[in-house]
């Protein structure tokens, strides 16, 4: 039986098909999620996907973050469930503080939508766990408050404990200190990232298949625990 | 040296998605007694105390706010009020 | 230190609205005179109004008439000659329209039980105005139009045009109309597939914004505007209706208010309307859903001219009459009167008719989306359109002569004398570089101008990837999305203008601007099938712009009935000027293709090494 | 009903682009004498009598601001000062 990853629709939530298309092109099944939902449907792991829940209002995940649904997933994640935090997802995660620090406004102050090239400096995460370390994938960047930011010794704390997962190869677009892209929880579990793997999974409409990795590792690692 | 805030808000005719939507927020967090929120802009300049106060007007509504949207209020606050009250301190 | 401050906040205590002006007082007060003139009516307009009515109009009929009479929503200086388009277009032209002009949009049937429709409008002046907040409505604008098909919304594509890069102004428009075309779009999560950016100085005090958007549809999902059935009810949903859009109509309210003009008896009219995309993106979803369940009959979004149009154009395409109590319509702003509720264009608003037995249905799903909904009115067995505000009747009109029987007109035209002379200009006296060194100048030149260099900065500040069916976007000459992940089937759309040619030939040029936005969605491998257009133009009251208005419609149709293709539909929008000055006539053409398997479209640029070269054509 | 006012900032340590794109504007249209802006959100809440000063904190710190990244300050406005100063009036 292929394992059930749960994507989250918030209003607002955009990119909720491609995550639960990624989900199943690694060969695992979507279960759709609904923001007042106050039951996970006994998911196996969890997709927070892009957007702009609420519209971004008062800042990117702050509200969505403090929906129904979240109280489940928070509670979940600490007893170990694997959460992918995409983009808006990363900012909700921050928000909800399973991870640390923060995003804010681009650096630039304006949107950007571009392929970046990231590596991956942390392949043993529940997310990136069939990627080698170090190695370089490349997928999309669409966000306006993709900055990540965070205290001086938090920020030391992560590099230390190797929880940053993605960095971007080039410097940072947006500005994000230690050109951070993406960071875990610590037990590895929960992850965030502001650039879309799930638009890198058919060269027909991204950049390749660089993304499936995070959608593939988790299955294996699934399905072997399974 | 002195301390000017600048407070922008949208006109209140104007639609203001934001403050809505964290007025709606709050009623779903269970906030009970806010009745209304508006969002604007808050902006701390350190200026020369040489610099008058129609300069600070003419900043305030040519960069600061958007004159067809935008109301604003200019105050210089003194030093005492700056560290009491204006320099935000974090509060837990 | 600010001395305003004080005054602002103590506004003089406002006085008590009289109450409206109902049918009841404007049979009994026939001298009672009427501001008509400053709502844009003329006189001849305003007695037909009398005469159709048998009575002088109400305020908010007046309101109604004028709005849906003046020139964004009649077309009256522009029907004679779109009527040229219906005229040309033969029947294997039409063989897979599903709708065609007249509707919200045009609707074309790509197979497979699947429809495509797709419609460019303008946003020219609300984006000089505000131009974050202006072309970020323009995008809103035509997504409900899009929505009110019955389609989901899948991408959106923008033509800009502007000052020269180096006008003062082109800084404040130019990043605030990009910046609110991403803003809107990216929101919704529309992924936007290409576009144009131009400058000229003809468009510096009237840039064009100009916004296409592509909707999918399943075909028994194709939801006409009507209103039929007695009983059934009207629902508004969305956004709440402010006093937005209503500056014209302000002068009823200065009429029967008792504070003189500038006096402190006026409200405060918002000079912009702003847009909440999150509301609009909610509306979509809840729309879909509505569709999805079956339980909408009818669907009209509120664009220009809000209420009025919504509910005339309802009732006059069903087969009833309709009762509205714009008592039930929630509220942003406080006392508004009748007219202005039903002039207010209050963004994100949709208009539904549903019948009783699924009105809770409708309601829950609304509930479930966290949109506002309210039941506002019903189809009656009657003819006319009744509107009630405080119980009194404040409208009863025959709803067909507000929303079709507007004035027509045939403007004079005349090909300006300047023309031949124009044309005599031409490049042959111009220097041609001499030496290599002038070559290379002058491809440096080339590469360094603003017309041609990257688009980049646009582009990627807009979402390209969202839905994940975006095959080709920028920098390619047309996009490329599938349909649908199901199956391979994909479309192509490019939009062109240009409008230099336009002026030197405004027939040729439309032709052109046909052949190159054909072009372009052929060469992504796509067979082109249907045509929309945004033809801006100055004023229709200059008999030259009326005749290269003319002359670009006949050029268009013309290369359409040449090419197979048909128009199926667009917008006009007029008076783009500058004092006295017009933009260059800009006819915008947008050509939709279908591609059978997206996997085989033509990909932008060389392909791999060793590849032959072939220039086709003379 | 009350009138509450909060002001959010950015750290002092974080990076503040809106804040230092408006003081190189300023450099740009040749306005002297301001040597820093700092750029932050501006709410106006109207909030029942009863609604106590402790929970206006939370509210603030929970959900208006972001304690990861920002610092606010809570106060509540008399009717007499939110007519003169916070209602922002039109400056011409
Ligand atoms: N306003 C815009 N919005 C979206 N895409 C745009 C816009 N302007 C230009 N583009 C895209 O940038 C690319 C280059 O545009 P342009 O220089 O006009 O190309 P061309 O001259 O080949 O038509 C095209 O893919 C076009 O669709």
């Amino acid at each position: 039986m292929s394992a059930r990853v749960g994507v989250i629709t918030f209003p607002g939530t955009l990119d909720d098909v491609d995550a639960a298309r990624a989900v199943r092109y690694a060969g695992g099944e979507a279960v759709s999620l609904w923001h007042r939902d106050t039951d996970l449907q006994g998911v196996d792991a969890v997709v927070v996907p892009g957007g702009f829940s609420y519209g971004d209002y008062l800042r990117a995940g702050a509200i969505a973050a403090r929906s129904p649904v979240m109280g489940p997933v928070v509670e979940a994640a600490h007893r170990g469930l694997p959460v992918l935090g995409i983009c808006n997802g990363f900012q909700i995660l921050c928000e909800a503080e399973l991870l640390p620090g923060a995003l804010v406004r681009n650096a630039g102050l304006r949107f950007i939508c571009r392929e970046v090239r990231l590596r991956v400096e942390n392949s043993t995460t529940a997310w990136t766990s069939g990627i080698a370390a170090g190695a370089e994938i490349t997928v999309p960047l669409k966000s306006g408050e993709g900055r990540f930011v965070a205290d001086d010794d938090t920020l030391a704390r992560l590099e230390d404990e190797g929880r940053v997962v993605f960095r971007y190869a080039d410097p940072a677009p947006n500005g994000a200190l230690h050109d951070v892209a993406g960071v875990c929880s610590d037990d590895g579990r929960v992850v965030g990232l502001m650039p879309h793997p799930e638009h890198a999974i058919d060269p027909l409409t991204g950049p390749g298949t660089d993304g499936l990795g995070l959608f593939t590792s988790v299955l294996a690692r699934l399905t072997a625990a399974a | 040296m002195a301390r000017v805030i600048v407070d922008v808000l949208p006109k209140a005719e104007i639609l203001d998605p934001q403050g809505q939507a964290v007025a709606r927020a709050m009623g779903r967090l269970g906030v009970a007694g806010v009745a209304d929120v508006r969002q604007g802009k808050h902006f701390v300049l350190e200026v020369d105390d040489e610099v008058p106060d129609a300069e600070l007007e003419r900043i305030a509504g040519t960069l600061l706010a958007n004159p067809v949207m935008e109301e604003w209020v200019v105050r210089r606050v003194s030093d005492a009020e700056a560290t009491a009250a204006d320099v935000p301190g974090t509060h837990a | 230190m600010t001395a305003q401050a004080a005054s602002a906040g103590s506004p003089a205590p406002e006085p008590a609205p009289e109450p409206a002006d109902t049918v009841e007082v404007a049979v009994a007060t026939p001298e009672r005179e009427q501001p008509y003139a400053a709502l844009g009516l003329r006189d001849e307009e305003y007695a037909r109004i009398r005469e159709i009515l048998g009575r002088r109009p109400t305020d908010a009929e007046l309101a109604m008439y004028s709005v849906m009479w003046s020139e964004h929503c009649s077309y009256k200086s522009s029907k004679v000659h779109l009527r040229r388009f219906g005229e040309t277009t033969t029947d294997e032209m039409r063989a897979h329209l599903l709708a065609g002009i007249g509707e919200n949009a045009g609707v074309v049937d790509v197979g497979d039980g699947w429809a495509v429709t797709f419609k460019i409008e303008s946003h020219n002046h609300p984006s000089y105005v505000e131009p974050h907040q202006g072309a970020a409505t323009g995008v809103g604008g035509i997504v409900r139009d899009i929505m009110a098909m019955g389609a989901r919304p899948v991408a959106v594509m923008d033509g800009l045009r502007v000052g020269p890069l180096d006008a003062p102004d082109t800084a404040r428009v130019l990043p605030g109309v990009v910046s609110g075309v991403g803003f809107y779009g990216n929101c919704l999560g529309l992924p936007n597939l290409g576009g144009e950016v131009v400058f000229d100085p003809t468009y510096a005090g009237n840039p064009l914004v100009n916004a296409l958007c592509v909707g999918v549809l399943r075909t028994e999902d194709l939801h006409l505007a009507f209103a039929s059935g007695v009983g059934n009810k009207i629902v508004l949903f969305g956004a709440r209706t402010g006093l937005d859009g209503i500056g014209g109509v302000s002068v009823l309210a200065s009429e029967t208010f008792t504070g003189s003009a500038g006096g402190g008896g006026h409200k405060k009219l918002p000079s912009v309307q702003v847009g909440d995309p999150f509301a609009e993106k909610v509306l979509i979803e809840c729309c879909l859903e509505l569709y999805r369940d079956g339980l909408v009959v009818g669907i009209q979004d509120l664009g220009g001219a809000g209420l009025s149009c919504a509910t005339s154009e309802l009732a006059s395409a069903g087969s009833g009459g309709m009762d509205v109590d714009l008592d039930a319509v929630h509220l942003r702003a406080k006392d508004m009167t009748p007219a202005e509720i039903l002039s207010s264009e209050s963004q994100e608003r949709m208009c539904a008719v549903v019948t009783p037995e699924n009105v809770d249905a409708f309601m829950a799903v609304c509930e479930r989306w966290d949109v506002t909904a309210t039941v506002i009115g019903e189809v009656t067995d009657g003819e006319n359109l009744r509107i009630t505000a405080g119980g009194n009747v404040v409208v009863d009109v025959p709803p067909r002569t507000v929303a079709h029987d507007g004035p027509v007109y045939s403007r004079p035209l005349a090909r300006p004398d300047s023309q031949d002379e124009l044309q005599a200009r031409t490049t042959a006296g111009l220097a041609r570089p001499s030496s290599p060194a002038d070559l290379a100048a002058t491809i440096e030149r080339l590469a360094a101008s603003p017309q041609l260099a990257s688009r980049a900065w646009v582009t990627e500040q807009y979402d390209r990837y969202v839905r994940g069916n975006t095959a080709a976007a920028t920098p390619a000459d047309a996009g490329v999305l599938r349909l649908d992940e199901s199956s391979d089937r994909g479309i192509a759309l490019a939009i062109d203008c240009n409008a230099r040619f336009c002026l030197l030939d405004p027939r040729e040029g439309a032709r052109l601007a046909l052949a190159e936005s054909v072009r372009n969605v052929a060469a992504a491998g796509a067979r082109p099938v249907a045509v929309s257009d945004c033809l801006n133009f100055g004023s229709p009251e200059d008999p030259g712009v009326i005749w290269q208005f003319s002359e670009a419609v006949d050029g268009l149709a013309q290369g359409c009935v040449e090419l197979g293709v048909p128009v199926t539909g667009g917008n006009v929008s007029f008076y783009n000027q500058t004092g006295t000055t017009a933009i260059l006539p800009t006819p915008v053409v947008g050509v939709l293709g279908l591609v059978e398997d997206v996997h085989h479209a033509v990909p932008h640029g060389f392909g791999p090494d060793g590849d032959a070269v072939w220039l086709l054509g003379e």
